[in-house]
């Protein structure tokens, strides 16, 4: 975890309201593992006070890629964030994906493809085999990150609540229907998306008996572990920190 | 750095900076970011008798130049926090300031008592977190008399500098400090966050489990300065002022308002390294004013 | 329109929008921005026995989201006001309610007996300015006792709709609330601005020179939301709620956590159209939402 | 009076931070008289909660000039806003100054100069005689307006602090030594600047028997009127309004 004012190298629309963010820190990337996030200051003034949370998405040298949605003011100060300003960063922080070598299946809703497009390629590269990804979108515009999924050998398979795209459902229905005609069952899951989705997919990995991982969002203050703002219920009753603990859990773990 | 020295009655800080109780855990995450070393002071998340679960989520809610929280003192109860947070701590060359925090008065107590034999520099009484159930009629720091009970019984129990930290949610927060004053505490830490509620327009339910949270954050250091003035002039006892303080400029209206010592609290959510460019700005700010000694500043208010 | 109307108490408006006291002088000014028949109401600036020169300058001072001010009631004095600017009112097709604040007693009930045979909505009771002397030992609105005798003076004096405007400098607002309600307010305006004070670096002066000014805007919306709040609990009689409103989100909170009516206090500062923006958001809001009347949201909160 | 989202059509630095802000709207500019100010809301949210007031420093045909310094976060923000945004503005506001024939003397110091230029035009159209001008500043770096004064005929005099151009030394020294050694005293001096030298001149000129109207700034609440939040002290000891009553006074009306 460090802190550090950091160049913005790009930053542009990627597609309806989601945008790419490249960040220039050698040490941060050097870091860097699946599932982890930064926490980034999106204003100068203390007019919104707290960072802003977002997924590490590609890691490429000293470049660190984020990609994000504007859903509020937050996001929408930090879209107008110029390349070549420099921006201020903690990070890289968080409980990030456990690699596991075998068959592993991706689940990713709206922007938490992101996420998982970094676990794909760390896979990939661990273990030499490319993991099977499901993509949930609205309609085939908000569709992200497949093309460049497919490219490093991944076998991506889209869902869109519109039909726009691919199957025409929910990506938790696709997944559904995916075990189901698969002979063998995937070693492990790893999702991220909105809530809905992923305590869908922990039932259907329940009732599969296979394990899974989630990652978790909630408010945050610290954003490092000191203040229990963002926490999530753990199986045990106690009150687990999201940004310290997770965001990534295994679904054993969190109460969803 | 020693023009920057203070003291808080018998307790002396290399400089008046500290961090809050709440907002920096038992400091072993923003070790990893800043120098620990160079603080006036860390309070520790207030301690309960037992491990505390803490309230459900959410916790926080942003508002406009604030922060809404309604952690419910989530912490690792008092075992736990001697043998494992406070010898971390110990580390450093920094004061401790051990926050506690009871359900009652005789919680307090114990909290006092067991922590008599531990190494710390000071004991703040929180008896004025929003988030959980103190009396049925309010909080501790809102009864004068509770306030004093309390104070007093640490006073004597616990042979650390007592402070007391109270609530900007009163009529006259003067009389309260007074009772503190009386019952022995060696300083007043004002405030602690102030009543406040968010609610979620699609689902029309509060934000919060508790209904109410506490507001902190720029929103409200006017306010929070205003309490520091008001305490200021009812006792003879060093003030912690906090509230809102983002920046030098913040640090020294409170410093010239009355405070002895200023404290960081969601200032270190935004940056971590507000305390540690408060102490920097202080020295120059005395340096370039010609200010042998910082303390010469407290409360220099020039109220006509 | 009709499905925005409300009732306050027996008073009747054809919205909820009111203008707050202090910030729409006697509505002539912004008469040339906007057109003052689409408001639900207009309350005057707070008028005196005699005219008041006010506090000296500056005034008003900006703070991160929020603004301090200490007016200290200027106003023209019941005399001029009643000859000049009740008449010009009088010619719109809104509530006209009259603010008056006194320095004792007797003064409300001059004030109140005075104004009985002039024409007009509502009498707002504003025993809670934080600008002018009030008792030595603080606001009106501080000490049930005299809250509760003003209104009720001002209740039989005036054949008035009274409604109480309190403050939130205090510990617990119900037992205030609670005391005005005996007494016959027909309604509770919550809140005036929060004490609060800023100073001058430079000069190590307070800006103000009665050190206290009085803080509104967003920065105190969450808490201004949960003394309405608590108000609500409090009693059975309408709830005029107020205290940062910037747009319809923020005037839904409030209705939904209680609120009959609600006020724009700065925000006409900010944009003079905010009032009737939130009057055309409230027309579509129903309407989206299928809520027959408007009056139907209020106190809708689900507080599990 | 009136609101309207003003378009930007040109806004730029002048020099050091001096900007030149340039609006469209066609009844405000037809309405505008010297003296009158607008109040802008320099951004969106409420981070800064309140308007800022600026003179009107020329019109043209259905444009509106301004020119402001930038001093604190409020005229920062302003200086971010790009040509051809909108931006929303209430004005012409306020009481101009009284223009009277004859032989004038304009004093501006600092930005106060803005609001005398469009004085200075205004007497030379509707009376044929181009006043004199004293400008103080800093420094020649600092230094506004002067050509274009010089361009409608005005005599034009300079002082800086610095003696980087012109007189060195005050600006009331300056007209302090003009007028001793005019042989016939101006009949109106109007004067635009910081509060020393307004309080310098008006001495002055009651020394010299001059009469003089003074325009004054106070942090301002509403900007129309209501709200008293913007007083100056009057000889008669009631708080007059700078922003309805002023912000030009005469200075026998007013305590400064
Ligand atoms: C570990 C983690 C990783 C994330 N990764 C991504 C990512 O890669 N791409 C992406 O688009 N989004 C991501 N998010 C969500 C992102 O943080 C929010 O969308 C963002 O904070 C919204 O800010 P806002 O001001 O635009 O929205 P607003 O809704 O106006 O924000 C108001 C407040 O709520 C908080 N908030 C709002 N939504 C969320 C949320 N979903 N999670 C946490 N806090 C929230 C904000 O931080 C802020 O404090 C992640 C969240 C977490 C916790
Ligand atoms: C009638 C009038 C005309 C003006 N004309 C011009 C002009 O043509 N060019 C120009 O550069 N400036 C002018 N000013 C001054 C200008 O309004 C301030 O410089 C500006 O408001 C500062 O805002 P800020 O946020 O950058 O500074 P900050 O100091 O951060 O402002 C903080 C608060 O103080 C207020 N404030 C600060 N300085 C002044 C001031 N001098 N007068 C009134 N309020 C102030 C701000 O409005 C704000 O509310 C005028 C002021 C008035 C009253
Ligand atoms: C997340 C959070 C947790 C807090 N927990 C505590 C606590 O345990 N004990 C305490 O005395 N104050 C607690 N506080 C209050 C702070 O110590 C401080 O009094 C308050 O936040 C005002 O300062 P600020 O505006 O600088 O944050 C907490 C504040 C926050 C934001
Ligand atoms: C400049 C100013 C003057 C005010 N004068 C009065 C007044 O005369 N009487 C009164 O009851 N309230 C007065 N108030 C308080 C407002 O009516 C309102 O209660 C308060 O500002 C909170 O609302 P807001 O945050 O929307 O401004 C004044 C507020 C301001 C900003
Ligand atoms: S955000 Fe502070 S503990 Fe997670
Ligand atoms: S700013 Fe409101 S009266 Fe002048």
């Amino acid at each position: 975890m460090l802190q550090a004012k950091c160049r913005v190298v790009a930053h542009h629309l990627l597609c309806s309201n989601y945008y790419k963010l490249v960040l220039q820190n050698r040490s941060m990337a050097s870091k860097a593992k699946p599932g982890q996030f930064l926490n980034i200051k999106v204003e100068k003034g203390f007019d919104l006070l707290l960072r802003r949370p977002l997924s590490i998405h590609q890691i490429k040298d000293s470049h660190l890629e984020i990609i994000y949605k504007v859903v509020g003011r937050g996001t929408e100060k930090l879209a107008q964030v110029k390349a070549q300003e420099k921006i201020d960063v903690i990070g890289p922080l968080g409980h990030g994906y456990a690699l596991t070598e075998g068959k592993a299946i991706l689940v990713g809703g709206g922007t938490g493809i992101a996420s998982l497009a970094f676990l794909a390629a760390t896979l990939k590269n661990k273990y030499n085999q490319a993991p099977i990804v499901l993509i949930g979108a609205r309609n085939k515009e908000d569709l992200l990150c497949s093309e460049a999924l497919e490219k490093i050998g991944c076998t991506v398979k889209v869902a869109t609540d519109d039909g726009s795209q691919g199957f025409h459902g929910l990506v938790t229905e696709l997944f559904r229907e995916m075990v189901a005609i698969f002979s063998t069952h995937p070693n492990m899951v790893y999702a991220c998306g909105p809530l809905p989705m992923l305590r869908e997919l922990v039932k259907l990995c329940r009732h599969f008996r296979i394990p899974c991982e989630v990652s978790l969002e909630e408010h945050m203050g610290c954003g490092i572990g000191a203040c229990m703002g963002c926490v999530v219920k753990g199986t045990k009753g106690e009150y687990l920190r999201v940004c310290k603990d997770g965001p990534v859990f295994n679904a054993n773990e969190v109460v969803l | 750095m020693d023009g920057l020295s203070v003291k808080i009655s018998s307790l002396k800080l290399k400089n008046p900076v500290m961090v809050a109780s709440g907002t920096f855990g038992y400091g072993e995450e923003y070790a990893q970011l800043i120098d620990l070393n160079e603080l006036g002071a860390i309070v520790t998340k207030s301690i309960t008798l037992k491990p505390r679960l803490g309230n459900p989520q959410p916790r926080l809610w942003e508002t406009q130049g604030g922060l809404l929280n309604s952690i419910g003192l989530q912490n690792v109860g008092l075992a736990t926090f001697v043998d494992e947070k406070l010898p971390y701590l110990q580390k450093y060359d920094t004061r401790v300031i051990v926050s506690i925090a009871g359900e009652s008065v005789s919680e307090y107590c114990q909290l006092a008592q067991a922590l008599k034999k531990e190494t710390f520099d000071a004991l703040e009484v929180n008896i004025s977190c929003p988030n959980v159930q103190h009396t049925k009629k309010g909080l501790f720091a809102q009864d004068k008399d509770l306030s004093y009970e309390i104070i007093r019984k640490a006073v004597r129990l616990s042979h650390k500098p007592v402070i007391a930290k109270l609530t900007p949610n009163i009529t006259d927060i003067g009389i309260i400090a007074k009772a503190c004053e009386k019952a022995g505490a060696e300083a007043i830490a004002v405030v602690n966050t102030f009543n406040a509620m968010a609610i979620d327009l699609k689902t029309k339910k509060p934000v919060f489990k508790n209904i109410v949270a506490g507001l902190c954050g720029p929103a409200i250091k006017p306010q929070a300065l205003y309490k520091v003035y008001e305490v200021k002039k009812a006792v003879k006892i060093p003030v912690i002022g906090m509230g809102g303080i983002m920046n030098l400029n913040d640090a020294l209206e409170f410093i010239i308002t009355g405070a002895s010592a200023i404290a960081v609290g969601v200032g270190n959510f935004v940056d971590p390294k507000i305390p540690i460019n408060i102490i920097k700005g202080l020295q120059h700010y005395i340096k370039d004013n010609k200010i042998g000694q910082l303390k010469q500043l407290v409360g220099s208010l020039d109220a006509k």
